[in-house]
C-alpha cells in the first residue's frame, strides 16, 4: 500500500498443508487482484481443491496465512466469511425449493424477507432463470442446476467467489454454453473469482491469471497467453495444448535469435527470449497448430523459417481439424495439427513442414 | 434374454416353496387364534373370536403390551438419537481408533444375547443394583444401536459432505447447517433406523428375558412363559396381534417414508 | 476451526458410554465370574480358580454340546444356502414387476415376533398339528406321528429363522455384480448355465461367506428353536448357559461356559475378518 | 448414564411398592384360582392391587429372586412347594419374621405344617402354610386300564407298551428321583443304590415323550393325548378329572407328598404382606381356592368345616396329623442339590 | 450378390425395437461391409446400444431381421453368434487373472490348452501387454484394462467386434491414445467393427463409416468427410463440429452456383450440389473452422469469395485456436474458430469475415 500497489483481494504468504505425510499444498505465496478471474490449473491431485477449501475455510492450512482484504482470516470460522462457494456437482439441496436454496444465506444475514424476495428474484433474472422459484432441484436440468448454484453463491455479494470444477459435470456442449455465461456474468458482478479446473480450454479461455500447479507446487502464474505462449518449463508445456518437443543444444547466438542444432542435425531458429548462450542444452517447444504441412512438391521454402521434410505417419480427421503424425526419420516424429481448408493428405504422402522461429519456444533442459 | 426356459420355472418353483416355509408359521398362527377349542390344535371346529376376548380381559396381557410400545417406542428414539451422533462421528471425522470404536458399537450384533443378558444380570448383582425399566431400555438401545448406526452411516455416506459445506459457506453455523441440511436429508434413514429398532427392541425375547423386572414384562416374554403351559389358541390369538401390529406398522411407516423421500429427491 | 478434535468425541460420547456400561464392562465381569466359586445353597463365592473350565472339560459332557452346537450350526448354515441361494437368485434375475414386493416379503418375517414364528411349528407339526391332520385326513396314517422335538425340527426353527439373513447376503452380494459381465460371457460363447458357474456363483461368494459367518455366529448363540422345538438331547450351547444361569443357579459355571463361547465366536470371527474381511455383512444389513 | 436410570427405577418402584404387592404362583389353573378367589376380593376390599406372575419351576424363579436386588424389592410373596425350598431360601438370606399377631387366621392352620417351618427359621415364621398336595401318576384311561396301573404302580412310569407316550417333569430332579426310588425299591429319603436311580431314569427317557416344564404343560399334554402317563400334580389331575378328560390318578405306596405355603421375602412390606396372608387364609377364601386349585387347604379339618369337594381330593388328610404322608427331607435333599441337579441334567441330555 | 455387390458382413433389415412405449430404434435398414469400422454417433437415448445389443443377441428385435454373413441371426442364440464385445467399463472378470479373461472365449470353442496359451500370448502382445498374464484385472489401469478387453474380445476371432463407448471411461488424454491404438489395431486384424460412441472426434477420427442416430432414427449414414461436410440436416450439422446457421432463399442458380439472400441482405454464393432451384428457402451451413477473419483495414476482397463486415463480441482464447463470435448486426452473429498465428483481435474490434463458397453447405429447410 505504501508502495500505491493496489491491495490484493486475497493473498496467500507461504500457505502450506499437509494432510498426514502427504503434503498437498507446498509452500506457497499468491495474490489474487480485486476483481479478477484466477483459474487454479494442474493435473488431478496437485492440490487445487485444496487450496480453495483453504481459503472458505473448510481445511486449515498447516502453515502460512490467508489475507481476505488484507486481513488475516485464519481463524475466522466458515460461515462468517463472506465467500460464495459453488461446487461441482451443484451441491443444491435438494429438500429446499429454489428459493429456498437461493434465500439460504440471506436468511443469516439480517435481510428483511421483503428483501430476501427481491433479491432472489434479481439474482434468478441475472442467472437467466426467472420464475423458478418454487420447483424443487430435482425438477431442473444439470445446466439449470449449475446456474441456481451460481445464483446462491452470488446473492450474498460475497468478496471472493470461490468455484471448484463447476461444469465438468456438464456434457460438453452445455460445458460451453455455460463457461460464456460463468464469463459474463463474473465480469458483470466484478467479484473476484478464484476457479479450480483441470480443463485447459476452460481456464484459457475465461482467466484473467492461471496459476499452473503440479503436486502442490506453483509452476507457473500468468495470463493465458504468457502461460501458454510462453510455458516456463516441460510440464506447462506439455498440461497445456498439444506440444512437439525437440531437444537440441544452442550452437550460436545472434541479434535476438538463437540457432538450436537438434536430433536430426538440422539447425532450428528459434527467439531468444530467455538468455541462452551457447552450448546451453536446451528443449524447443513447439505447439502442434504452429506448423504448417505442405505436398513436398509444392513446397517452396521461406528465407528466416524453419522447415522439415517427413512424411505422414498417422491422421487423424477431426472435422474441422487433421492431426497428423509425421516421420522426420531416425525414429523423430512430430505432431501437427492443421484446419482443413484444402484436402487431407494420405498416409506416406511426402510432405515438407515449416514452423516460424516466433512460434519456437526454447526452455532449458531440465 | 427370455427367461421361459425350464430351470427358470424350477427357480420360480423353488423360490415359492421357500416363501411356503416361511410364511407358513405365520399364517397357521392367524388362522388358528380363531380356533374355538381350548386343546389340540387341528382340526378346526369353527371361527370363533374366543381368545381374543379372552385376551382383551387379561390384563397382564394388556400391561405387557404397554410396556412393550412404551419399551420399543423409547428404544427406538433414543437408540436413533445417539446413532445419529455416532455415525456423524463416524463418517465426517477421522480421529484414532475410529475402525475399532465402530466395530464395538456393532459387536452387538455378534455377541449371542444370552451371554450379554447372562453378563449384565452378573454385573447388576455385583454392583448391587436393582434392575429398572431404565436399565432395560439402555440394554435394548445397545441392541439395536448396530442396526441404526448401519443404517444411518449408510445414508450419511451418500449425503456428500458439499451440501453441509455449501450451507457453512452461506453462513450456517454448525447447529443450523444440521437442522437445516444433514437432518432433512437424512430422515428417511433416521425413519428406517428408528422403525428397525422398534421392532427389534418390540420382539426381544433373549435379553428381556435376564433384563426385565417384574413389573415390566413385555408380551414376548410373556409369550414364553405361556409357552411353557404348551402352545394354546389363546397364544396364537396374541401371536396374530403381534404379527398384525409389527407387519403393519413398518409397512405405514415405509408408505409415509416413500411419499416422503419422493418429495425429497 | 482452529481445534475439533473433540468433536468425534463428544459425538461418540452417549453411545459409547451404552456400550460400554452394558456391554464391554459387563462381558469382562463375565470372565472374572467365570473363576469365582459356587456354594451348595447357590451362593456366589469370589476366587480366582479355573474349577469352573476343568468342570466343562473334565468328561466328554460338555464338549459333546459345544461340539454339537458347532454341528448344528454348521447344518443351519448349509441348509441356508441351499434353501436361500435360488430365491437370491430369483430376486437377482427376475424382471418382474412385483420384485420389490418379493423383496419386501422376504424381510417381512423379520418384523413377526421370533418366538410366535418359532412356536408356531408345534402348530404344523405337533401331533394335532396341521402335517398330521392332513394325513390322516388324507388316510395315509391311522395315528399321528411324532415329529416334534428333534434335531431336525431345531434345524427348521433355525432356518426359519436365518434364511433371510442369508437371502439378503446373497442377494446384496448378486445385486453388486456388473450385469454387463454376464453379458460379456455369453457373447464369448457360455450357455446361461455356464455363465452362472463361470461368473455369476464365483462373484457372489463373498456375500455367500458373509451370509455363513453372520448364520454361523447367529445359531451358535440362540436358545429358543432348541428349547421350543428341541427335545431333551437337542440343547445347544447357549441353552446350555441359559439353565446353568437360570435353571441350576450355576453362575460362575455358567460365565465359564459363556467365556468359552464367545473365545469361540471370536476365533472365527476374527479369522474370518482376517481372510475375508466383515464389511460385506453390514453392506448386506445396511440393505435392508 | 446408567445411574441417572436408577432415581427412575425407584420411583417406578416405590410407586408400585405403595399400592400392590407382587405373588409369584404355578400358572394355569392354580393362577386362575387364586386370582379369582384371593386376589380380586382382597383388591377389592383395600385398594391394594395385587401382581400376580408365575415360573414353571423352583429353580429358575430362584434366579430371579436372586438376580433381583435388593431382595423382595421386586419379589414379595412366593407360592412356594415342599420345605426343603423353605430351607434354601433361609439359606440364602431371603427371609424375613412374620408378625403372627397380624395374622390372626393362622390359627386355623394345621400344627403339622407349621411346625416344619418354625423347625427350620428357629421359631419364627418367614411363611404361612397353605395347602397339601401329591406328585402321583396320572394316566390316560382309555388307553391305560385301571387294573394294569393299580397293577404296575411306580412301574408304570417305565412301561415299555408307552415308549413315546410318557412324560415327566423337566424342572425338578427330586420328582424324577423320587419315582426312581419307588421303582427300584428303595426308601426315597435315604437311596442307598444311586447307580440303580440313573440306570432307571436312563431307561425312562428312551421311553419319554417330553418332559414338561409347567403343570399347564403337564394338563395339555395329557388333555390332547399327546402323553399317556406321567408323573403329576394331583391339583392338576383333578382339574382334568372336572373338566371331563379321561385321565386316572394313581397314588403308589410312597407317593411323594409335599405342602405349600407363601413365602414372604426379604424386603417386603410385611404389614400389606401379612395382610394379604390373613386375608388369603380366611376360611372361606381359602376353601374357595382350594376348590378351584383341587389341591386340599392348610386349614385344620379339626377346626373348620371343609366342604364335600376337598374331603374327596386326593392328599386330603381329615385327621390333620399328616402321619401316613411322605415328604421329602429337607436335609437329605438339599444337601445333594447341586450334585444331583446336574446329574439329572445329564441324563436328560442323553449321557 | 447378382449385382456383383460384395456381401455386406451384418445387415440390418427394417429393424425395429420397442421397450413398452418407447421406441428405442424406429425402422431402419443399414448395412455393414466386411473389415470395415462402422461408428454409430448420437446424443444419449437415441439407440446406439439397443442397435448394438440386438446384434449382439441381448435384446431382441421388435421387428425386422439381421443378418451376420447374410445368415438371419434373430433366433441364434447369444452364445452361438461369433462376436467379440467390448465393453465401456471393460467388463473384465474380477475373479479370474488376465490369462483366464482372455482364454474365456476360446474355452468354448474347441481348443487345445497348447493352442489357447499361444493364442493369448499372441493376443497380449497385439495390444502391447504382453507377460501380464498371472495378473490380476484389478492391478492394471483403466487403459490397461481396456486393451485385455480388446485382447479378449479379439482372441476369439470374432466375425464382428462390438464396442459401446470403450473409451469413454478413460481420461482426455489416455482416451486419444488408446483412440489410435483400437484403430490401428482394427485395420491390423481387419475385423469388421461396430463401435459406439456419442463423442465425435472418436467418431471422425476412426471410423470408415459414420452412422448418425436421433431419437432411434437414421440422420445420415457415410465416410466421415462427407458426413462432416455435407451434413443432410440441421441435426447432423449441430450435432458435429461448431456450425453457423444462416436461413436465406435462393435467389439465382447459374453454372454451378446457387446465390443466397441472407436475412441481413447480403447475397451470397454457394456451390450447388443438391438441385436447389430459385425461391427455395434454404438454410447454409458454414463451419466454424471454414471463415478467415481480416482487420478491417487491411481486407482485400477476394473475387468469388463470400466476404462480410462485423465486429468482435466476444472472444475465447483456447490457446491454439481462439473462437470468436462475431457481431454482424441486426442480432446476427457468427461464430468462427481461428488458428492464432498472429495477433488476437481485441473485443469490439471491426473486423471482415470470407469464406470460400466451397465450403458453404446447403441444405432444404426444415
Ligand atoms: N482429506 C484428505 N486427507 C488426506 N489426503 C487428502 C485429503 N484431501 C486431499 N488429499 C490429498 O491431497 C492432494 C491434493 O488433493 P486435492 O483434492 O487438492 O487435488 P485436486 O488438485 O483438487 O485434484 P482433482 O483434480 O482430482 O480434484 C492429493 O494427493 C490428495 O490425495
Ligand atoms: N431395458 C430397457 N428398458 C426400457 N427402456 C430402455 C431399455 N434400454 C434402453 N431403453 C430406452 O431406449 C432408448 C435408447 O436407449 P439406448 O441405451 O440404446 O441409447 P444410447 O444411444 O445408447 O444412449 P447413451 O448414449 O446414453 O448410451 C432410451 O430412451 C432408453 O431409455
Ligand atoms: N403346585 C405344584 C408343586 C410341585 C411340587 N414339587
Ligand atoms: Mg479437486
Ligand atoms: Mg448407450
Amino acid at each position: 500500500m505504501a508502495t500505491g500497489k493496489k491491495q490484493p483481494m486475497v493473498a496467500f504468504k507461504g500457505i502450506m498443508k499437509r494432510f498426514g505425510k502427504v503434503v498437498a499444498v507446498e509452500k506457497m505465496d499468491f495474490e489474487i487482484e480485486e476483481g479478477s478471474l484466477v483459474t487454479l490449473l494442474g493435473p488431478s491431485g496437485c492440490g487445487k481443491t485444496t487450496l480453495l477449501r483453504m481459503v472458505a475455510g473448510l481445511e486449515e492450512p498447516t502453515e502460512g496465512d490467508i489475507f481476505i482484504k488484507g486481513k488475516r482470516i485464519n481463524d475466522t470460522p466458515i460461515h462468517k466469511r463472506n465467500l460464495g462457494m459453488i461446487f461441482q456437482n451443484y451441491a443444491l439441496f435438494p429438500h429446499k425449493t429454489i428459493f429456498d436454496n437461493v434465500a439460504f444465506g440471506l436468511k443469516y444475514r439480517d435481510v428483511s424477507s421483503a428483501d430476501i424476495r427481491e433479491k432472489v428474484k434479481r439474482a434468478l433474472e441475472m442467472v437467466r432463470l426467472p420464475g423458478v422459484e418454487n420447483r424443487m432441484p430435482s425438477q431442473l436440468s444439470g445446466g439449470q442446476q449449475q446456474r441456481i448454484a451460481m445464483a446462491r453463491a452470488i446473492v450474498i455479494e460475497p468478496d471472493v467467489l470461490l468455484m471448484d470444477e463447476p461444469l465438468s459435470a456438464l456434457d460438453e456442449n452445455l460445458r460451453e454454453e455455460m463457461r460464456r455465461e460463468v464469463d459474463n456474468l463474473q465480469r458483470l458482478l466484478g467479484v473476484t473469482t478464484i476457479f479450480v479446473t483441470h480443463d485447459q480450454r476452460e481456464a484459457l479461455s475465461m482467466s484473467d491469471k492461471i496459476l499452473v500447479m503440479k503436486a502442490g507446487r506453483k509452476q507457473q502464474e500468468g495470463n493465458p497467453e504468457s502461460v501458454y505462449n510462453e510455458p516456463s518449463n516441460h510440464f506447462v508445456a506439455d498440461f497445456l495444448g498439444h506440444s512437439n518437443f525437440i531437444t537440441g543444444e544452442v550452437v550460436d547466438v545472434s541479434n535476438g535469435h538463437v540457432n538450436v542444432r537438434i536430433e536430426t542435425g538440422d539447425v532450428l531458429f528459434a527467439e531468444n527470449k530467455g538468455g541462452f548462450s551457447k552450448g546451453d542444452p536446451v528443449e524447443m517447444i513447439v505447439r502442434a497448430q504452429r506448423f504448417d504441412a505442405f505436398p513436398r512438391e509444392e513446397f517452396e521454402p521461406v528465407e528466416g523459417m524453419n522447415h522439415f521434410e517427413g512424411r505422414i505417419k498417422d491422421r487423424s480427421y477431426m472435422g474441422g481439424e487433421v492431426s497428423y503424425f509425421i516421420e522426420l526419420g531416425a525414429d523423430r516424429e512430430i505432431h501437427i495439427i492443421s484446419m482443413m481448408r484444402t484436402r487431407l493428405y494420405e498416409i506416406g504422402e511426402a510432405v515438407s513442414v515449416q514452423v516460424s522461429p516466433h512460434h519456437c519456444h526454447l526452455i532449458h533442459m531440465e | 434374454m427370455k427367461q421361459v426356459s425350464i430351470g427358470w420355472s424350477l427357480i420360480r418353483i423353488y423360490t415359492f416353496l421357500v416363501y411356503l416355509f416361511l410364511f407358513a408359521p405365520i399364517v397357521v398362527v392367524i388362522v388358528l387364534a380363531f380356533n374355538p377349542k381350548q386343546f389340540g390344535i387341528f382340526p378346526m371346529e369353527g371361527v370363533s373370536l374366543r381368545w381374543f376376548i379372552k385376551l382383551a380381559q387379561n390384563e397382564s396381557i394388556i400391561q405387557a403390551f404397554q410396556n412393550s410400545l412404551v419399551l420399543g417406542s423409547l428404544t427406538a428414539v433414543i437408540s436413533t438419537g445417539i446413532g445419529i451422533l455416532a455415525a456423524l462421528a463416524f463418517i465426517r471425522f477421522e480421529f484414532p481408533g475410529k475402525n475399532t470404536l465402530n466395530t464395538l458399537l456393532l459387536s452387538p450384533i455378534m455377541i449371542p444375547e444370552v451371554v450379554l443378558g447372562v453378563a449384565l444380570l452378573l454385573f447388576l448383582r455385583f454392583l448391587q443394583q436393582p434392575k429398572s425399566f431404565a436399565l432395560l431400555l439402555i440394554g435394548h438401545v445397545v441392541l439395536t444401536l448396530p442396526y441404526v448406526l448401519l443404517i444411518v452411516q449408510a445414508r450419511l455416506v451418500g449425503i456428500k459432505k458439499e451440501y453441509e459445506e455449501a450451507a457453512k459457506s452461506l453462513g450456517a453455523n454448525a447447529f443450523q447447517t444440521f437442522r437445516e441440511v444433514t437432518f432433512p436429508l437424512l430422515l428417511p434413514a433416521i425413519l428406517a433406523g428408528a422403525l428397525f429398532s422398534f421392532t427389534i427392541s418390540f420382539d426381544d425375547i433373549t435379553a428381556t428375558l435376564f433384563w426385565a423386572t417384574a413389573q415390566n414384562q413385555t408380551v414376548p416374554v410373556k409369550i414364553f412363559s405361556m409357552l411353557r403351559n404348551s402352545i394354546s389358541p389363546e397364544i396364537n390369538a396374541l401371536g396374530a396381534v403381534m404379527i398384525v401390529l409389527t407387519v403393519a406398522t413398518p409397512l405405514l411407516a415405509g408408505y409415509l417414508s416413500r411419499k416422503f423421500s419422493k418429495i425429497k429427491e | 476451526m482452529k481445534n475439533d478434535k473433540w468433536k468425534p468425541w463428544a459425538l461418540l460420547a452417549p453411545s459409547m458410554s451404552a456400550v460400554f456400561l452394558l456391554l464391554v464392562i459387563p462381558v469382562c465381569f463375565i470372565v472374572v465370574y467365570s473363576f469365582w466359586l459356587r456354594a451348595p445353597s447357590g451362593a456366589d463365592i469370589p476366587a480366582f480358580q479355573f474349577g469352573n473350565y476343568a468342570k466343562f472339560f473334565e468328561d466328554f459332557f460338555y464338549p459333546k454340546i459345544l461340539i454339537r452346537t458347532i454341528r448344528i450350526s454348521f447344518e443351519t448354515v448349509i441348509l441356508c444356502v441351499v434353501m436361500g441361494y435360488v430365491p437370491a437368485y430369483f430376486f437377482y434375475r427376475s424382471e418382474s414387476r412385483y420384485k420389490k414386493i418379493f423383496l419386501l416379503l422376504i424381510m417381512l418375517p423379520f418384523w413377526v415376533s421370533f418366538i410366535i414364528r418359532t412356536m408356531s411349528w408345534i402348530n404344523i407339526m405337533g401331533d394335532s398339528g396341521l402335517i398330521n391332520h392332513f394325513l390322516i385326513k388324507i388316510g395315509l396314517i391311522a395315528s399321528p406321528i411324532s415329529m416334534l422335538y428333534n434335531e431336525f425340527t431345531v434345524l427348521m426353527g433355525l432356518i426359519m429363522y436365518l434364511l433371510p439373513f442369508m437371502v439378503l447376503n446373497i442377494y446384496v452380494s448378486l445385486e453388486g455384480i456388473d450385469k454387463s459381465l454376464l453379458e460379456a460371457a455369453r457373447c464369448m460363447g457360455c450357455t446361461e448355465w455356464q455363465a452362472f458357474r463361470e461368473v455369476t456363483l464365483p462373484l457372489s461368494l463373498p456375500g455367500v461367506s458373509a451370509g455363513c459367518l453372520l448364520v454361523f455366529v447367529l445359531t451358535a448363540g440362540t436358545y429358543l428353536p432348541p428349547m421350543i422345538l428341541g427335545g431333551p438331547g437337542n440343547g445347544m450351547i447357549a441353552n446350555l448357559i441359559f439353565k446353568r444361569v437360570i435353571g441350576t443357579l450355576d453362575w460362575p459355571f455358567g460365565s465359564a461356559i459363556s467365556v468359552i463361547l464367545l473365545s469361540l465366536l471370536f476365533v472365527i470371527v476374527w479369522t474370518y475378518n482376517r481372510y475375508l474381511g466383515i464389511n460385506q455383512i453390514f453392506k448386506s444389513l445396511q440393505g435392508s | 448414564l446408567g445411574l441417572s436410570g436408577l432415581p427412575f427405577g425407584n420411583t417406578v418402584r416405590d410407586a408400585w411398592a405403595a399400592k400392590s404387592i407382587r405373588f409369584d404362583g404355578w400358572g394355569g389353573s392354580v393362577s386362575e384360582a387364586f386370582r379369582k378367589h384371593a386376589f380380586k376380593p382382597f383388591t377389592k376390599a383395600t385398594g391394594i392391587d395385587v401382581i400376580d406372575g408365575e415360573f414353571g419351576d423352583m429353580n429358575s424363579y430362584l434366579t430371579r429372586v436372586k438376580a433381583s436386588y435388593p431382595p423382595g424389592g421386586e419379589f414379595n410373596i412366593a407360592y412356594l412347594s415342599a420345605v426343603f425350598d423353605y430351607a434354601r431360601y433361609v439359606d440364602l438370606g431371603f427371609s424375613t419374621v412374620l408378625d403372627e399377631s397380624k395374622i390372626p387366621n393362622l390359627k386355623n392352620v394345621m400344627p403339622s405344617m407349621i411346625k416344619p417351618l418354625r423347625d427350620i427359621t428357629k421359631g419364627t415364621l418367614s411363611a404361612v402354610p397353605y395347602d397339601l398336595g401329591q406328585t402321583g401318576i396320572a394316566y390316560n384311561t382309555k388307553h391305560v386300564s385301571k387294573e394294569k396301573a393299580e397293577k404296575l404302580g411306580a412301574a408304570l412310569l417305565w412301561d415299555k407298551d408307552l415308549k413315546g407316550k410318557l412324560g415327566s417333569w423337566e424342572g425338578d430332579f427330586r420328582t424324577n428321583m423320587w419315582y426312581a426310588a419307588l421303582y427300584t425299591g428303595q426308601s426315597p429319603n435315604n437311596m442307598t443304590d444311586l447307580a440303580a436311580i440313573w440306570a432307571a431314569l436312563r431307561e425312562q427317557r428312551g421311553l419319554m415323550k417330553k418332559y414338561w416344564a409347567s403343570g399347564a404343560e403337564l394338563m395339555s399334554l395329557l388333555a390332547n393325548e399327546e402323553i399317556y402317563a406321567t408323573v403329576a400334580w394331583s391339583g392338576r389331575v383333578a382339574s382334568l378329572q372336572q373338566e371331563g378328560h379321561p385321565i386316572g390318578y394313581l397314588s403308589p405306596k410312597g407317593t411323594y407328598s409335599w405342602m405349600e405355603y407363601q413365602f414372604v421375602l426379604k424386603g417386603t412390606d410385611l404389614a400389606v404382606a401379612q395382610q394379604l396372608l390373613n386375608f388369603m387364609l380366611e376360611p372361606n377364601v381359602a376353601i374357595a381356592v382350594a376348590e378351584g386349585q383341587n389341591y386340599p387347604p392348610s386349614l385344620d379339618p379339626s377346626k373348620v368345616k371343609l366342604t364335600e369337594k376337598i374331603k374327596k381330593m386326593p392328599a386330603f388328610d381329615p385327621t390333620g396329623k399328616l402321619d401316613g404322608y411322605l415328604f421329602a427331607k429337607p436335609a437329605y435333599w438339599n444337601a445333594h442339590q447341586v450334585e444331583w441337579t446336574e446329574k439329572w441334567d445329564r441324563i436328560k441330555a442323553g449321557s
